[in-house]
């Protein structure tokens, strides 16, 4: 949206198309709104109520997280991170924590890399879950059937979150990633539970299937609105399940295995119309096979310690390290990256710079070139199809 | 039922006195979506007095299409107007003598019409006409005229269709080129008045 | 009182007037509603300029709301109208049905084939499409 | 007078008894949906929540009124309470029983057509005059859709005359108890212009799947946005009436009205159950489905539901005359 750009709308929604007899209204969509998933401003330029031009603002959210790791120690900065993505939390201590390994060089047990990876497939669930909620909630509204599948999907999230309970203590901050391993070791029995609520969730999917991806207005909905075509999703560095339902078969999870996934088989799930519906698809098949991935897991994971054996003595251990380390890996969202610059940072103990390659930040800067030619309602379908968190884009 | 006897029922003053006032308050108000609203409120008036002369499918035909119908029309009519509340236009006319004689001449030849109508004042005039009879009065006598008003209906929408089409993409007029470069600027004055957070 | 049927061609006078008491009594439920309301509601000490903003996701309102807005509605009214229109004639016609012969049947079908090709022109010309 | 008299008499009986029920149609509505989520609903004020109609009274009643800067005050005031006195007012044809009728008009169908065409106005009064976008354009969506749904509802309470010959909704009760109900028999055009009324009805009275000037998810509230207090009550109220009178309406035109099934104990009772069904049976709809497009919405009934209504018309008509005769 600068200069550069000839302008999104440009080739989307020319003015010749308009009707010449109507004005055109200024419409703030957010901060405060129903359905911007968080505090997300999108002005949008209306003539009657289709989108001449959008332009998104985030910043409602920021806390200064990425400048707080600068001054932090590097242990001190895993727990802070939960707030990023705050619907898939661990997945951000993950993404830090193996970026700090990185540059380190500190290997990871065999089982907690198992660990981790059965952690990052529920977290996955998870928040997939909770984005079909949101989805339908976007398209049925608080006073709808939309609300049905909101509540129920929730409830599955919740049965995950006691799961994560149980062995980190935390529903939201777990904290339980160190750097070489992790802290807190799955309590016995665990396994049993996590296949009792595996086998509930996929026994109720098709339920939430008919209410929402089935459903005949869902498909109305969604089908063919806010297209991504290929170029533009590789051009605007879009990763996760809205780069793979453009028809690029690309998932971090295969194509540069971290965690146990070089062990594990991963089926990336891809379509090609690029709209909501596909994107709606790649991430229903997504939860259909972290299932899998989480059984898998459970089913062959290791014997052994969970850290790196010696504890890390804090923090002199850094202060003479130099070098620079990048990690990404795939969250529910696509890629999350955290580029660490060693040496520096606040008398030696923290990073000199630590970045953190947000995905939701990549997907909402599409908004502008997909949002014009569509309606107000399909503001907020195509905003919800791509699933931002605001946490993570303004962190 | 004659005139005498009308011009002494009280309640058909009290509504006559009231249409007439809604209809008043219709011209008169600034503001364009209160005139149009005065103007529902008038036609109920209307309505009402027909349905005091027990011409119940005519009352309810005359909420259905006008109030319900016209007023709605009209509704959209003003919100294709750029101020809907203050039109100081509305109030002044350039030539008052011309719009005076016009209203003039109309209120007469209306007088002229209602005065002589056959069977004013007649005791039998007042007899029911059921809507039975207007059916059949529709489909018998009237049949031709009932058919000529289906085309023009079929004109209606034509019109309205015309009204609804794009124009042509390829061949834009001149004065649709103008605005569309006042809509350009609208465009680019929208962002740059309002971008005070960033780009 | 309240029997009259359609056909029997009463006086309706009385009925009319018990729908407008109807009205009258439905007229003051509401507005004692609303009186009650006046009466009950806090006010506030202080009136803000920022509380009586009209909401905009909390941000300030940027231009005019009450803008000139898309002839398509317009022409959706006007179809309403015309198809009200017709409407108010198939009903004195279905009280009669009937009585009538098959005239009756094709002069109304000939009436509604004009309108629908009214309709048929319609969405040929795309004039019913939103957007 | 005498007319005027009875008016008031039995408008202030059934409206009272409409009001309640309308209340508790709102609890009802609560606690079905709450069922439906595998919630427990209101149950904190009375036994199973049931004075939490009450409790939503005095709490309106006691909300500031709030005018925001710009608004048509006059307007702004004047559309609540039009919209519930419209959708009370139109219950003053319908016959709950051979007895219980406001007024029964020979064109009551026509004043629940005319009034139901009404409604529209007062909605975009208050989206108008509240100088809010959102509510604008909510007020804007609500009128074209409420008008072009209008067409199909015409159409089809058309059937229904075309079948009876009458316009009186007592006269249609009164037919389909000497001829059967219309949405059973006869079995081809009834029941499709049932299912045709019942979807216009969920669109007049703004439901899911056709809730589109109130769609909270993209326009906040709607027309409603700007409104609090007793204000916003009486829309939500209206809106409610509204629709439980529309049951109340698809009741009698279609469903026989107070007859019971096989003429099995007729009487007011039959015509309250059928009311309620309908009434909770738009929420069982509310609460289960996602919603259309304005645009989907608007072709749907462009281009499906006003030719099949009028096809139906003609197909009634031709049934009337060499069938029934």
């Amino acid at each position: 949206m600068n200069a550069r750009h000839p302008g999104p709308t440009s080739d989307r929604y020319r003015l010749e198309q308009m009707d010449a007899d109507a004005d055109l209204m200024v419409l703030n969509f957010g901060p405060q709104h129903p359905s911007t998933h968080g505090v997300f401003r999108i002005k949008l330029i209306l003539d009657g109520e289709v989108v001449v031009r959008a332009i998104p603002y985030a910043g409602y959210l920021h806390r200064g997280v990425e400048k707080l790791l600068e001054r932090l120690t590097f242990a001190q900065g895993v727990p802070i991170v939960d707030k990023n993505d705050y619907v898939a939390p661990m997945t951000n201590e993950q993404a830090l924590v193996m970026a700090f390994e990185k540059l380190l060089k500190i290997e990871v047990p065999r089982r907690a890399r198992w660990m981790r990876t059965i952690f990052a497939e529920l977290q996955r669930i998870a928040s997939h879950m909770l984005w079909l909620g949101t989805f339908a909630l976007d398209m049925g509204g608080a006073l709808g059937g939309g609300s049905g599948v909101f509540i129920y999907t929730f409830r599955e999230r919740d049965y995950i979150l006691d799961l994560f309970e149980m062995v980190t203590g935390g529903r939201f901050h777990y904290n339980t990633h160190t750097i070489g391993g992790n802290r807190h070791d799955i309590p016995p029995g665990w396994d049993r539970e996590v296949t009792k609520v595996l086998d509930l969730i996929e026994s109720r999917l098709p339920e939430y299937e008919a209410m929402s991806s089935n459903n005949a207005i869902f498909v109305a909905r969604t089908k063919g609105v806010g297209v991504i075509d290929k170029e533009l999703a590789l051009g605007l560095g879009l990763t996760g399940p809205i780069l793979r339902a453009s028809g690029v078969d690309f998932d971090l999870r295969r194509d540069a295995p971290y965690h146990a996934y070089d062990e594990l088989k991963v089926n990336v799930a891809t379509a090609t119309a690029g709209d909501c519906q596909a994107r709606a698809q790649v991430r229903v098949a997504e939860l259909r096979d972290s299932i899998r991935l989480v059984r898998q897991g459970l089913a062959g994971l290791p014997e052994g310690g969970i850290n790196g054996g010696k504890p890390i003595k804090m923090p002199q251990q850094f202060k003479t390290m130099t070098g620079q380390a990048y990690v990404g890996i795939d969250t529910p969202r696509g890629e999350l990256g955290t580029f660490v610059v060693a040496g520096g940072g606040d008398k030696g103990t923290a990073p000199y710079r630590c970045k953190i390659r947000a995905p939701s930040l990549h997907a909402l800067s599409a908004l502008p070139w997909i949002l014009p030619g569509h309606t107000v309602s399909d503001v907020v379908v195509i905003l919800g199809s791509l699933d931002p968190i605001m946490g993570e884009v303004d962190r | 039922m004659n005139l005498e006897m009308l011009m002494q029922d009280p309640a058909l003053w009290g509504l006559g006195i009231a249409t007439l006032a809604f209809a008043m308050l219709a011209v008169s108000v600034k503001n364009l979506v209160h005139a149009v609203l005065w103007l529902g409120m008038s036609l109920l008036g209307t309505a009402a007095l027909f349905a005091k002369f027990d011409a119940s499918f005519l009352a309810a035909i005359q909420v259905l299409l006008y109030v319900g119908g016209v007023v709605v029309l009209l509704i959209f009519g003003v919100m294709l107007t750029r101020e809907h509340d203050n039109l100081a236009a509305f109030r002044t006319t350039r030539r008052p003598v011309r719009a005076a004689l016009v209203a003039i001449a109309l209120f007469v030849g209306l007088v002229h019409a209602i005065l002589n109508t056959p069977g004013l004042g007649d005791p039998s005039a007042g007899k029911l006409v059921s809507m039975p009879d207007l059916g059949m009065s529709l489909l018998g006598p009237y049949a031709f005229a009932f058919e000529v008003l289906s085309l023009l209906l079929l004109a209606a929408m034509v019109g309205a269709v015309v009204l609804a089409r794009k124009r042509d993409p390829g061949q834009p007029s001149a004065k649709k080129l103008i605005r569309h470069r006042n809509l350009g600027r609208q465009v680019v004055e929208g962002l740059a008045a309002t971008d005070e957070v960033g780009q | 009182m309240g029997e009259t049927l359609a056909t029997s061609g009463g006086s309706q006078v009385q009925t009319w007037l018990a729908a407008v008491g109807f009205v009258l009594f439905s007229m003051v439920i509401a507005a004692t509603m609303l009186g009650a309301a006046k009466l009950f509601a806090v006010k506030s000490k202080k009136p803000g300029a920022l509380r009586d903003r009209p909401y905009e996701c909390g941000e300030e309102p940027v231009g005019e709301t009450r803008i000139q807005f898309h002839p398509r509605y317009y022409v959706v009214a006007l179809f309403f109208v015309l198809f009200d229109v017709e409407a108010a004639f198939l009903f004195p016609w279905a009280l009669v049905l009937s009585k009538l012969g098959v005239a009756a049947l094709v002069l109304m079908g000939i009436f509604m084939a004009v309108l629908m090709l009214g309709w048929l022109y319609a969405l040929k010309k795309e004039a019913l499409r939103w957007q | 007078m005498q007319g005027l008299l009875r008016g008031l008499v039995y408008g202030g009986l059934i409206i009272t008894v409409l009001m309640t029920a309308t209340a508790w149609g709102m609890w009802l509505e609560r606690k079905l949906a709450a069922r439906m989520q595998s919630r427990i609903g209101p149950n904190v004020v009375g036994k199973f929540g049931l004075l939490q109609p009450v409790a939503d009274l005095m709490k309106l009643l006691q909300k500031e009124e709030i005018y925001p800067i710009g608004a048509d005050r006059l307007l702004f005031d004047l559309a609540p309470f039009l919209v519930t006195t419209f959708a009370i007012a139109t219950a003053a044809v319908v016959p709950f029983s051979a007895e219980a009728v406001g007024a029964d008009l020979d064109v009551g169908l026509l004043w629940v057509l005319a009034l139901g065409g009404l409604m529209v106005i007062p909605v975009w009064m208050a989206g108008w005059a509240s100088n809010n976008k959102f509510a604008l354009i909510g007020g804007m969506r609500a009128v074209a859709q409420s008008i072009s749904y209008g067409v199909p509802l015409v159409l089809t309470s058309l059937v229904a005359v075309v079948f009876t010959g009458t316009m009186s909704l007592s006269g249609i009760v009164k037919f389909q108890i000497e001829h059967g109900w219309l949405a059973l028999w006869p079995p081809g055009p009834g029941v499709v212009a049932f299912v045709l009324f019942y979807m216009a009805l969920l669109a007049e009275s703004n439901r899911i799947p056709f809730d589109i000037p109130e769609a909270e998810s993209e326009l906040v509230a709607g027309i409603t946005t700007e409104y609090t207090g007793m204000k916003f009550g009486l829309l939500y109220v209206g809106e409610y009436v509204h629709t439980m009178v529309g049951s109340a309406i698809a009741a009698v035109i279609f469903l026989g009205g107070w007859d019971g099934p096989f003429h099995i104990a007729s009487g007011l009772h039959w015509m309250v159950i059928k009311t309620v069904a309908l009434f909770a049976s738009v929420y069982w709809v509310r609460w289960s489905l996602l919603r259309f497009r304005s645009d989907q919405l608007m072709r749907l009934c462009w281009l499906y539901l006003v030719p099949v209504s009028l096809g139906l018309v003609v197909f009634a008509a031709l049934w009337r005359h060499f069938v029934l005769r």
